[in-house]
């Protein structure tokens, strides 16, 4: 049972990443009152990307052919620090919050250099304004999650978990209070709305898509890919620690916290796609109210913990 | 042989530099320039090296090193006299190492001063100013530090102004030697208030008699030491030549300067705080943590402003002093509640930084130099697509782009990881003004961090990425060898750096704890061993890193097909792309620079020229000029000046020029005397 | 008393609701939340008045729900939607240094004011409720319109009858009587008030009420 | 905020539904819809991306490609999206007659995408000119520039025609996969 669970560790984020684009994708569709692609399309559209060929541009370097790599491959490194089920993670190393933050600031530091590198102007303004929401989300990011190790003396998610297992009722208003600053920042790093758009056609509204826009074949499969592994590993993580009944209190039985882990991804890629199909996206000088706003609540739920 | 090093090492340092320096002042006097330049440099790396296996040897093999030396010459022995303490050996490693990679890089670099400016003259500033600077951070005695410290400051101002003929060099010179001069009255204010209590000059006396001094003097030496080393480090805002003086200087000398220089004064920082004054008020390490908020934030702001690249990277020393800063504040704030323990993690993270700034700072400054060699400019918007041009230049400006913005695997993280640490710690357990004040450091760190990211991503992609912007990036040339050589030495250190912080973290908790005023920490914990239960692994990340690699490599090569892969035109919407098109430096930031308008009050005024005054449909001209006021000169310096001004004159009146007059105010001064003496 | 566990976090909520109340940009909204409000009220006076069997708390929390919870948002909602006053919570300075201002404020009431009680009564609910106070009192200065100022009055009510219960301090019952009259007479007050306002500046937005407007007339 | 929620989960789905399908005279689409997707799905593995080129059209083209993401034909259900890199397409839609100064944009975008690759001509205008054949402003039809696959009549043709040819695509596309 164990090592099974230390297996879907291991596979689990990249193996349900695509799913979980695919279900915020239909729950829009169906706020659209349309059907939509099924659940499993992005898995699909993968597969057709690795089979086709490539084109680069005669202007690029090194930096983005190999970018990809890098993306991928550190959201790779950091779903491994994440527990799924129960509070073992397969590799506690990058499980450390402040490491999880820095290297979810590796990968973007080199998407938006690989955005750059083709001389193509939407890469180089995407690069700037993913850069500048990656620099202001930052603060509320490590803030959201400071509270949180602060107030259970673990700093990393699995010493989190298995510390809320006995978390006081009085505890989940500064939990709340950080789990708010976490989801905003979570918008934001998925360039998700009121951010960006994922799904947009305009190139003027473009942030994320911006700058895999000269990817192709494989290289943008990883891109999109690697996306979908970051979205779902915020996800988890919200779920895991900020919304009660984490699987480690829900004991040994792996399949309750299956259960109810699904359960929280569903509603938590629901209440995503309520917000891109109810909401507007901001003025590109409003979002960083909003990124403070995350800031400024972390603070808070921390001045209320060590008060 | 350790031993043996620090016995002879550190005598052999100072010989080789006194050689390189008398030598290339001979040679360049026989109008052998290139020899002289050669030799100095040589002579210079030579005394690094001795200068290097000494202190090693001393961090390695010293217990609780105390290493004395005074010259038994009648006047002098009390005035010359030598310590070298576990901090000092560190810092002398840190010293020695940037100077190593400094003189190799430029010991190649003179074609283009040849026939202008007196190579001899260069060779002879340059080992006077690496000695100097070892010298500061061994004297043991305020007159030899002064000493030193002056002739590190002269050297540095002689080296800043090499390049004499180009005008502003001249006045970034002057601004440099002006506030140094300023940072040194004061400092010689802190040392004479201590003489007036200690009896003397030698730190020795100074450090046991600090505890009986009246605590109003304790404060007033305090903040005459503070005001006086901040204005050496750069810190805000006292930094405004820090980003005149960098760029003037030839590449190499910056890299000492912005890697090194402007640490010697955090060392004398800790010297102040933590070693002559254990007993100093919580509130000074709280203020020293402010001030390094400040400096990190804006350092790094106005980093993000600049497209110079030498400014640039001189503004990101004003942020990673501040970063410093705050690892030292900390400190000094848990030494004063008597928390030896986080006082020690905290000075690790402090020094940690040091070093590692020292390293990736060195490392850009030497890059930055050679494409400012190659190119001819400094100008980061004529740049672009040299990394198909310098690929090697380019992979070591990368390198220490990702180390000096934080990220992992490289050494930056290790150090903002540990700062990091001490903020929270200090968060969870320290009284509530100090709760507040480590707050704000924290919020300042998180976003440093990111801004830091943004500008080398703008740096890094301004530079080599894409086409070129302009045409004096078309004839650029690989750096040569040596210049290889010593950026890549630097380059290695901070990927060493990076992995081995198990091994580095405990030597330097060895200083942070060697502070015998503090109760003596029996078993050193691991500094790494952070908030939680599980103590951070760079090693762990870096294999994690690497799997995930090979990971992608492996699910890339099963299911991709193998597709071919063909090389095509940028997707350019039917348009040719001009250079002009790119995304330029000043572009890049200008949404953080909008974002951050009420700290930067960025202007910009638009001016369109129409093809006929009635009809405004066609414009011939559109220009749009965007500035930033330089806040420091225009709200504090040219105020105090004006205040200054205004008092020189009103004390010109008494000058009357009659002779009478004069006697009068000697007939005044005698009655005033009489009567304060015999009251 | 007031550590009952299901107090203090209603307790918490009132505190996170002045939070919301200061974020949202919407009268309907903030009508809402003050409904919230006043039902984490209700719910921790009823509670109390259980644990401690005292019927006054009772009464109160009886009150509360017939007033705060139906009557007052019921009123306030069908005034937003007769003079279209959806989305007038326009405020003088944005939501991050609204929150940074909210920040100093918690701060002060842990740092400073629950240290001068906590020698009587200790409770986490203590020093939230003074924040909210004061929140509530910074959400009024805050807001342009009038409709904000008035809701902002009746949470201000709210957050002072819960630390009243909460600090053991009895006539709650009382309390909640003069609170509930005060509140008829702010309903009263607004009706006309508004209905004047928006005669007057056809718009019920408090910015246009200076001194300069008025001596126009 | 909840009135919107009201509406939305109330509003009949006027989507040509799988099941329980009310309109006759779509009758035609719906058993094409499902024909389209399982052979999109057995041939593309049921995934097709289009990058749109107007190259001179008179925006009648467009107006009935962009009805096809509407909840009334919703091709999004066939795996079928359209993007805005030529770099992400496999099918590149060009209206209208191609102008002069747009055949070498029209030409750079089809050099743009990766095999394998396909060119759908929308519309008369788009095959051979239509109107304006023969007219001094435009180059002729796509043929005349880039090499054309599949031909859509109609000026403008219905959604219901682009997605029968849609099959076609498919059925390329994947015969050029193999």
């Amino acid at each position: 049972m164990e090592s099974v669970i230390y297996i879907l560790t291991i596979i689990g984020i990249p193996l349900l990443s695509p799913a979980v684009l695919g279900l915020i994708r239909k729950m829009k569709a169906l706020m659209q009152s349309r059907h939509g692609a099924s659940i499993f399309q992005p898995y699909l559209d993968l597969a057709k990307l690795f089979q086709k060929n490539e084109v680069i541009s005669e202007d690029a370097s090194w930096i983005f052919t190999f970018a990809p790599y890098i993306v991928f491959g550190s959201t790779l490194a950091i779903a491994w620090g994440i527990p799924l089920l129960g509070t073992v993670a397969a590799l506690p190393a990058t499980g450390d919050f402040l490491v999880f933050v820095y290297l979810i600031a590796l990968g973007t530091f080199f998407l938006a250099l690989a955005g750059m590198d083709t001389g193509g102007g939407f890469g180089g303004f995407g690069s700037s304004r993913e850069m500048t929401f990656a620099a202001l989300t930052e603060g509320g990011l490590i803030f959201s999650l400071a509270g949180v190790a602060l107030m259970t003396g673990a700093s990393t998610f699995a010493g989190m978990m298995s510390a809320l297992q006995a978390a006081p009722l009085f505890a989940y208003l500064p939990l709340s209070l950080s789990g708010a600053a976490f989801f905003l920042a979570l918008l934001s790093e998925n360039a998700r709305y009121p951010v960006d758009n994922p799904a947009t056609h305009l190139e003027l509204t473009m942030v994320h898509e911006a700058m895999i826009l000269e990817y192709s074949g494989k290289r943008l499969a990883l891109m999109e890919w690697a996306a979908g592994n970051k979205l779902l590993m915020f996800i988890v993580i919200f779920a895991n620690i900020f919304v009660p009944w984490s699987p480690a209190a829900l004991g040994t039985s792996a399949v309750a916290a299956l259960v109810v882990l699904f359960a929280k991804i569903t509603i938590i890629a629901g209440t995503i796609a309520l917000i891109e199909s109810t909401m507007s996206k901001f003025r590109f000088f409003r979002v960083p109210d909003l990124l403070f706003t995350s800031f400024v609540l972390g603070v808070i739920s921390i001045v209320i913990i060590v008060l | 042989m350790a031993l043996f090093f620090i016995q002879y090492g550190l005598w052999t340092a100072f010989g080789c530099f006194a050689l390189g320096a008398t030598l290339s002042v001979i040679l360049g006097a026989y109008k052998a320039e290139k020899e002289s330049w050669i030799v100095s440099h040589a002579l210079a790396t030579a005394g690094a090296v001795a200068a290097l296996s000494f202190s090693v040897s001393a961090l390695f093999f010293g217990e609780k090193l105390s290493y004395y030396s005074s010259f038994p010459i009648g006047i002098m022995q009390n005035l010359i006299t030598l310590r070298v303490d576990i901090l000092a050996a560190f810092f002398i490693a840190v010293i020695s190492v940037v100077a190593i990679a400094a003189s190799i890089f430029g010991s190649g670099y003179f074609k283009q001063y040849l026939g202008t400016y007196r190579l001899g003259h260069f060779g002879f500033f340059y080992n006077l100013f690496i000695a100097s600077m070892v010298l500061v951070v061994i004297a043991n005695n305020a007159f030899l530090f002064l000493l030193a410290w002056e002739g590190m400051a002269i050297a540095s101002y002689f080296l800043v102004i090499f390049e004499r003929k180009v005008e502003e060099n001249v006045g970034a010179g002057m601004l440099y030697i002006l506030i140094s001069q300023l940072g040194v009255a004061f400092l010689f204010g802190a040392f004479l208030v201590l003489y007036r209590f200690s009896g003397s000059w030698d730190f020795d006396v100074i450090r046991v008699s600090t505890g009986s001094m009246p605590l109003l003097f304790q404060n007033i030496a305090l903040a005459l030491a503070l005001i006086g080393l901040a204005s050496k480090a750069g810190v805000i805002p006292l930094h405004i030549w820090l980003p005149e003086a960098h760029p003037a200087a030839p590449s190499h000398v910056s890299a000492l300067m912005s890697g090194v220089m402007i640490k010697t004064a955090i060392f004398m920082m800790i010297r102040f705080f933590i070693d002559f004054f254990p007993t100093a008020h919580f509130s000074w390490g709280l203020i020293l943590l402010g001030l390094g908020a400040v400096s990190s934030i804006l350092g790094v702001l106005h980093a993000l402003t600049e497209h110079d690249i030498k400014r640039l990277l001189a503004f990101h020393s004003v942020e990673n002093i501040g970063i410093i800063l705050l690892g030292l504040g900390a400190s000094i704030t848990f030494f004063s509640f008597g928390l030896t323990l986080f006082g020690a993690a905290a000075l690790v993270a402090a020094l940690y930084h040091t070093v590692n700034h020292a390293l990736f700072k060195a490392l850009l400054f030497l890059s930055a130099g050679s494409v400012v060699h190659a190119t001819g400019t400094r100008n980061m918007e004529e740049y672009g697509g040299l990394i198909k041009l310098m690929p090697y230049t380019s992979a070591m400006f990368l390198v220490g782009a990702v180390a000096i913005s934080g990220l992992p695997p490289f050494n930056g993280f290790v150090s903002e990881w540990l700062t990091f640490q001490s903020l929270f710690a200090g968060i969870a357990i320290l009284p509530i003004v100090a709760k507040i004040v480590f707050l704000v450091g924290g919020a300042s760190l998180a976003f440093t961090g990111g801004l830091a990211a943004a500008c080398f991503v703008k740096a890094f992609g301004a530079t080599f990425l894409a086409r070129s912007r302009g045409h004096v990036s078309a004839h650029a040339h690989e750096a040569s060898a040596l210049a290889m050589t010593g950026m890549g030495m630097l380059a290695l250190l901070c990927v060493l750096f990076g992995i081995g912080s198990g091994t580095i973290a405990p030597i330097l908790m060895r200083i942070g704890s060697s502070f015998s005023s503090h109760a003596a920490l029996t078993a050193l914990p691991d500094p790494l061993q952070g908030l939680g239960s599980t103590a951070f692994s760079m090693p762990a990340i870096i294999i994690a890193l690497i799997t995930g690699l090979l990971a992608t490599g492996a699910i890339v090569w099963m299911w991709a097909g193998r597709p071919t892969i063909r090389i095509s035109r940028t997707w350019d919407c039917g348009v040719t792309l001009t250079p002009r098109m790119e995304i330029t430096a000043t572009g890049f930031s200008r949404s953080i620079i909008l974002i951050f308008r009420g700290l930067l009050k960025p202007t910009s005024q638009t001016s369109i020229e129409y093809d006929d005054a009635q009809s405004h449909y066609f414009t011939k001209t559109k220009t749009v000029n965007l500035g930033l006021p330089d806040l420091y000169r225009d709200r504090i310096y040219v105020p105090i000046f004006a205040l200054i001004e205004r008092g020189a004159a009103r004390a010109r009146r008494i000058q009357t020029g009659n002779l009478n007059t004069y006697l009068l105010y000697i007939f005044i001064t005698l009655i005033v005397l009489l009567v304060w003496t015999f009251r | 008393m007031s550590t009952i566990p299901l107090v203090v976090l209603c307790a918490a909520s009132v505190f996170a609701l002045t939070l919301l109340m200061n974020i949202v940009r919407k009268n309907t909204t903030l009508v809402h939340l003050y409904l919230l409000q006043s039902l984490a009220l209700a719910v921790a006076l009823t509670s109390m008045s259980f644990v401690e069997g005292s019927s006054g708390l009772l009464y109160a929390a009886a009150l509360t729900l017939a007033v705060k919870v139906v009557l007052a948002p019921a009123f306030f909602l069908r005034l937003i939607r007769k003079y279209e006053a959806h989305f007038s919570a326009a405020s003088y300075i944005n939501t991050p240094l609204s929150l940074l201002a909210l920040t100093a404020i918690t701060v002060f009431s842990y740092a400073f004011l629950y240290p001068q009680i906590s020698g009587y009564v200790r409770s986490p609910s203590i020093p939230l409720l003074f924040a909210a106070i004061f929140g509530t009192l910074f959400l009024m200065v805050n807001r342009r319109g009038a409709l904000a100022a008035i809701i902002g009055i009746l949470s201000l009510e709210n957050a002072v009858v819960l630390l009243a219960a909460s600090l053991g301090i009895e006539h709650a019952f009382a309390l909640e009587l003069a609170v509930a009259f005060d509140i008829a007479v702010w309903v009263a007050i607004a009706a006309g008030f508004l209905g004047m306002m928006q005669r007057q500046f056809g718009a019920i937005d408090s910015a246009p009420l200076a001194m300069t407007h008025l001596t126009e007339e | 905020m909840y009135r919107l929620f009201k509406k939305v989960i109330t509003t009949p789905r006027t989507v040509i539904p799988r099941s329980a399908f009310t309109m006759p005279e779509d009758t035609h689409v719906r058993e094409m819809g499902e024909r389209l997707r399982q052979r999109v799905f057995s041939s593309l593995k049921g995934s097709l991306t289009i990058r749109e080129v107007a190259a001179g059209s008179s925006n009648a083209e467009e107006c009935e490609l962009t009805a096809l993401s509407n909840c009334y034909y919703d091709i999004e259900r066939f795996g079928i999206k359209f993007t805005a890199s030529p770099r992400h397409a496999d099918a590149l839609f060009v209206s209208g007659p191609v102008a002069r100064n747009m055949s070498e944009p029209l030409r750079r975008a089809y050099e743009a995408m990766p095999e394998p690759r396909m060119v759908v001509a929308v519309g008369d205008g788009a095959i051979d000119g239509g109107v304006f054949k023969g007219s001094y402003a435009i180059v002729g039809g796509v043929k005349d520039v880039i090499p054309v696959d599949i031909e859509i009549p109609g000026d403008p043709p219905s959604p219901r025609a682009v997605i029968a040819a849609m099959l076609a695509v498919a059925e390329k596309l994947g015969s050029a996969d193999r």
